[in-house]
């Protein structure tokens, strides 16, 4: 195990600059997440356009990992619809290991294959302690998108 | 001279590995590790005197209830008191938790306040509001200074006739702070307040004597002592207790049970409904007996200069910000701290990869965490088995999270 | 066919000798023995892995914890339940405390009736009598026949639509009798109150599933199925648990704590006030795998062929009135009895001088005692680790007694 | 340990027997005296004459030891006064071992010899749980007698 892979430097990077940070004037849905082990906590904002989130707010504080994951996928669904974001969701939560699967669509050797930067966050499942920091965003998405 | 190696030694868990590093185990504030002596009179019990206390007129159940009660004078020992002045509960919330459903909820008004400090463990803390709640009283809290300490003008201000319970740490578990708790006991008795006091973080650590902190009540566990889970003291002024009403109901309580209701049985009895940790009791009386053969004075002095070495060492680490008193004079071994801007799960995370076991959150204590505007800390915290050499793979360990982070 | 010396001889306790005589110890159902695989569990995990539960974000704890919840799981399976449905407790008598501060406290009122056994525990009598001091709800009990049994019609009698909650035992400690649970559930739903069971002798003697039972509550201890003290369990149906108050507040309930108030963790944790005796969880999941070992069908059927040889035995001893049902049917082996005039605490006296350990007294069954005009009646009680030696010995030690009375 | 020693024919006979079991029609002193544990019960009547004893009701249930104690005692004070019961019970308590004694005036081999009938609950000493049994009464007296 290590540490180095999970602390990578594209999470050190949201981490301290978290993206899609601004409130939105207009809120279609929203809902907060708190991981009350470790005290992590996740607001989060969409704005609809039809079933396209074109817009997005993502606030919270907590360690590296939650907040890196909550910005990465901020950018991750903006503009997309919600039945891609689920494919998103659902492939990333197969990733961390969260959802058990032998779906042979995600790539053994780099199960995150299709998530771009989120990619990065694989290193954390090998620290089972923090695989629900890196879960909370896309799960307090989930909520928002369905309530 | 104590052989502070020898005592390392008697520990079976200490010597084991973890991420390949030796175990550094630094989180002894939220439960102690136990040694092999302890471990021992458990089974021993189990295996040649287990029966159920007060209940049998048999040898076994004999036996069995002189060493539970022998327990009892153990504990009363070691703390000052009478036997008959301790009631075994599950652990000190338990306790808390008796004197609020079996003395608050049924003393307390609408005008009345409880004053309770900042610095407060949840367990001191949620069991009054749960009286609040319940009887409209009040609640308020005493601020501390900027240097970790209880603000004693504050606690001054705030005390006034209408405060019917004053709630105070005798050790914070956060700050490490040790609170003046025979002058706060002094002058909530001066407006006819009763005071509880939680030595879950004091009595492990030093050695206390219930009457001379002033208290009317104190509460602690058995497993920050060297003791089992399951088990915790309830002490309490043997007038206070006797006119306590019992908190939970249920056989050995009683002295008879007719349909149209009940009467108690005497103190401590009427505190300890059904069948009591007994065989943890049994694993207390032995982790105090080795704590008074290492002796309180000198488990005190060696946590000292484990705590001067540490806050020394700590000091060196630039980036490093410890909440709480900086040097080792009325604090116990409770250190939090942190660490640039890496967030305290971060930190134990990267910690527990080089075998050093910290904490990381607000340790069961929001309000001060609010109050100290860090929603987070992490936490070391020493007991008398660690040694130098723990606290050095400690900062070993952090200055190679300073450079993880140092990436971006 | 399961070997039941060999089971026997994984009880360290019952090679003793006692007073001389192998020790027959027949009071099972006040406390259990424990196998060594119950001591080695808690030992192991005190020596490997010892650490707070729900609070390090390193390994240790991470282990502890699912370790902790690991024995939640294994209770849940065991008795047919989802592991969120269950909550730890400090024993049977604390759950009923947990269900009485907790919901009824602030469910009953004046109008409201509590409707309970005359067979009850006190663990499932003085909650209620609390209760209904600080509500003013008023309480009833359900008589018995002659034969030992539940008077179904009385039941059927006394309940109506103010009746808020109905108290059962699944098994009685004194009398042994077997109740047939879902039909009081059935009924009681039917006005719409709610059932609390009391597990206490059921559970480690049969197979319970939770939703067969009809009830709403079900609350058993550790000690008397194999494990240790300290630890028992309070199971719910979700949406109750759900909508009920914590009893206890501290620590590890929360997911806030403002100083004007708090919010409750989601349940179990709600209940859970504090450190749980997680090591005592530890050995209760040890309890769990070695009943599950031989079989619970296994474990019912040998107490049954016990129990039949038992009271056999004992109807061919001259003077002996046995109180509770005289067939094995629908009963456990908890057998209460008196012989001739002797009184039971004289029976228990002798009986020990033989090696033989029953108990004598109350049994914490008070308004039972009285419904059977006994104040007190000699009990010996048996789990899968007895055999037919250990009644042989009852007997012999039964008739010395009767010889040593009959001088005058 | 024998119990034969313990259940001496003398003791069945208080048990079976017991003296003294009618109320008093006067009742100068009172007191009830029980034992949690096993629920022995003794209940104690006493008519006074100036400071001595001259009459006593015992009523009780319980164990053979707790009721034949409670009915040896009945007759072993009746007619004695106060300061002359009090002696009773000392040597009757240091007999039992509930006071702990290196008086020479209590004959080590046979430490009851002065209180006749009552002697038979030496062997009571022998069975630490149940020493308690033959207490209740004379506490209970004691009480009665020192409210
Ligand atoms: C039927 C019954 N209910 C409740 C209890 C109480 O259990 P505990 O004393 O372990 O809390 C017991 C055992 O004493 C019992 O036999
Ligand atoms: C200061 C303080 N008070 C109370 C407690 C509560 O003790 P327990 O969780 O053993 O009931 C703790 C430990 O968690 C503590 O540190």
């Amino acid at each position: 195990m290590s540490l180095e892979e999970m602390y990578r430097e594209v999470i050190l990077d949201h981490y301290r600059n978290p993206r899609n940070r601004d409130p939105l004037d207009h809120v279609d849905a929203t809902a907060e997440g708190n991981n009350p082990l470790c005290g992590d906590e996740v607001t989060i904002e969409v704005g609809l356009d039809g079933d396209t989130v074109q817009a997005i707010s993502v606030r919270g504080q907590g360690c590296s990992i939650s907040q890196a994951s909550a910005s990465m996928m901020s950018k991750a669904v903006l503009g997309k619809t919600e039945k891609e974001i689920a494919e998103i969701t659902d492939t990333f939560k197969k990733m961390m290991g969260v959802i058990e699967t032998d779906d042979v669509v995600v790539d053994e050797e780099r199960p995150g294959a299709t998530l771009g930067d989120l990619e990065a966050l694989q290193g954390v499942r090998k620290f089972p302690v923090r695989i629900k920091c890196a879960d909370l965003a896309w799960t307090t998405l989930e909520e928002a998108l369905n309530p | 001279m104590t052989d502070w190696a020898a005592i390392r030694a008697d520990f079976p868990i200490l010597s084991r590995e973890m991420n390949g590093y030796p175990l550094a185990y630094l989180d002894s504030a939220a439960t102690s590790q136990k040694p092999q002596a302890v471990l021992d009179a458990i089974t021993d019990f189990y295996s040649t005197t287990n029966a159920n206390v007060h209940r049998g007129a048999y040898s076994l159940a004999d036996e069995a209830t002189r060493m539970y009660e022998d327990a009892r004078s153990t504990v009363a020992r070691f703390i000052g008191a009478q036997s008959d002045e301790i009631v075994f509960t599950r652990g000190a919330t338990s306790a808390f938790n008796t004197v609020a459903y079996g003395w608050a909820l049924r003393h307390l008004t609408e005008d009345d306040r409880i004053l309770l400090t900042i610095m407060e463990h949840h367990a001191n803390i949620v069991p009054w509001q749960l009286v609040a709640d319940l009887t409209g009283c009040s609640i308020e809290f005493v601020s501390i200074t900027d240097t970790g300490r209880l603000d004693l003008d504050d606690f001054h201000h705030l005390l006034d006739e209408d405060v019917k319970l004053v709630g105070a740490s005798m050790a914070s578990n956060v700050l490490g702070t040790i609170n003046p708790i025979a002058e706060i006991a002094d002058a909530a008795h001066q407006v006819g307040a009763l005071v509880i006091a939680d030595a879950a973080q004091a009595v492990p650590h030093m050695s206390v004597n219930v009457y001379d902190t002033g208290a009317d009540w104190i509460c602690f566990s058995g497993h920050k002592m060297l003791g089992p889970t399951g088990i915790g003291v309830l002490w309490g002024r043997p007038e206070i207790l006797d006119e306590m009403e019992p908190a939970e109901g249920g056989g050995e309580m009683i002295t008879d049970v007719r349909l149209d209701g009940s009467t108690w049985a005497a103190v401590p009895h009427k505190f300890e409904a059904g069948t009591p940790p007994f065989a943890q009791a049994v694993g207390l009386k032995a982790a105090i007996d080795y704590l008074e053969a290492v002796g309180m004075d000198e488990v005190e002095r060696r946590e000292q200069e484990l705590t001067e070495y540490a806050l020394k060492s700590m000091a060196g680490v630039e980036g490093l910000t410890v909440y709480g008193p900086a040097t080792a004079q009325d604090r116990v071994g409770a250190i939090s701290f942190s660490l640039n801007d890496i967030h305290p799960h971060d930190l134990a995370t990267i910690l527990d990869q080089r075998g050093v076991a910290i904490r990381a959150g607000h340790h069961c204590a929001r309000p001060l965490a609010r109050s100290l505007n860090v929603p987070a800390t992490a936490r070391a915290s020493l007991y008398l088995y660690n040694q130098e050499s723990d606290i050095d793979a400690l900062i070993g360990a952090l200055a190679e999270a300073k450079e993880l982070f140092s990436v971006a």
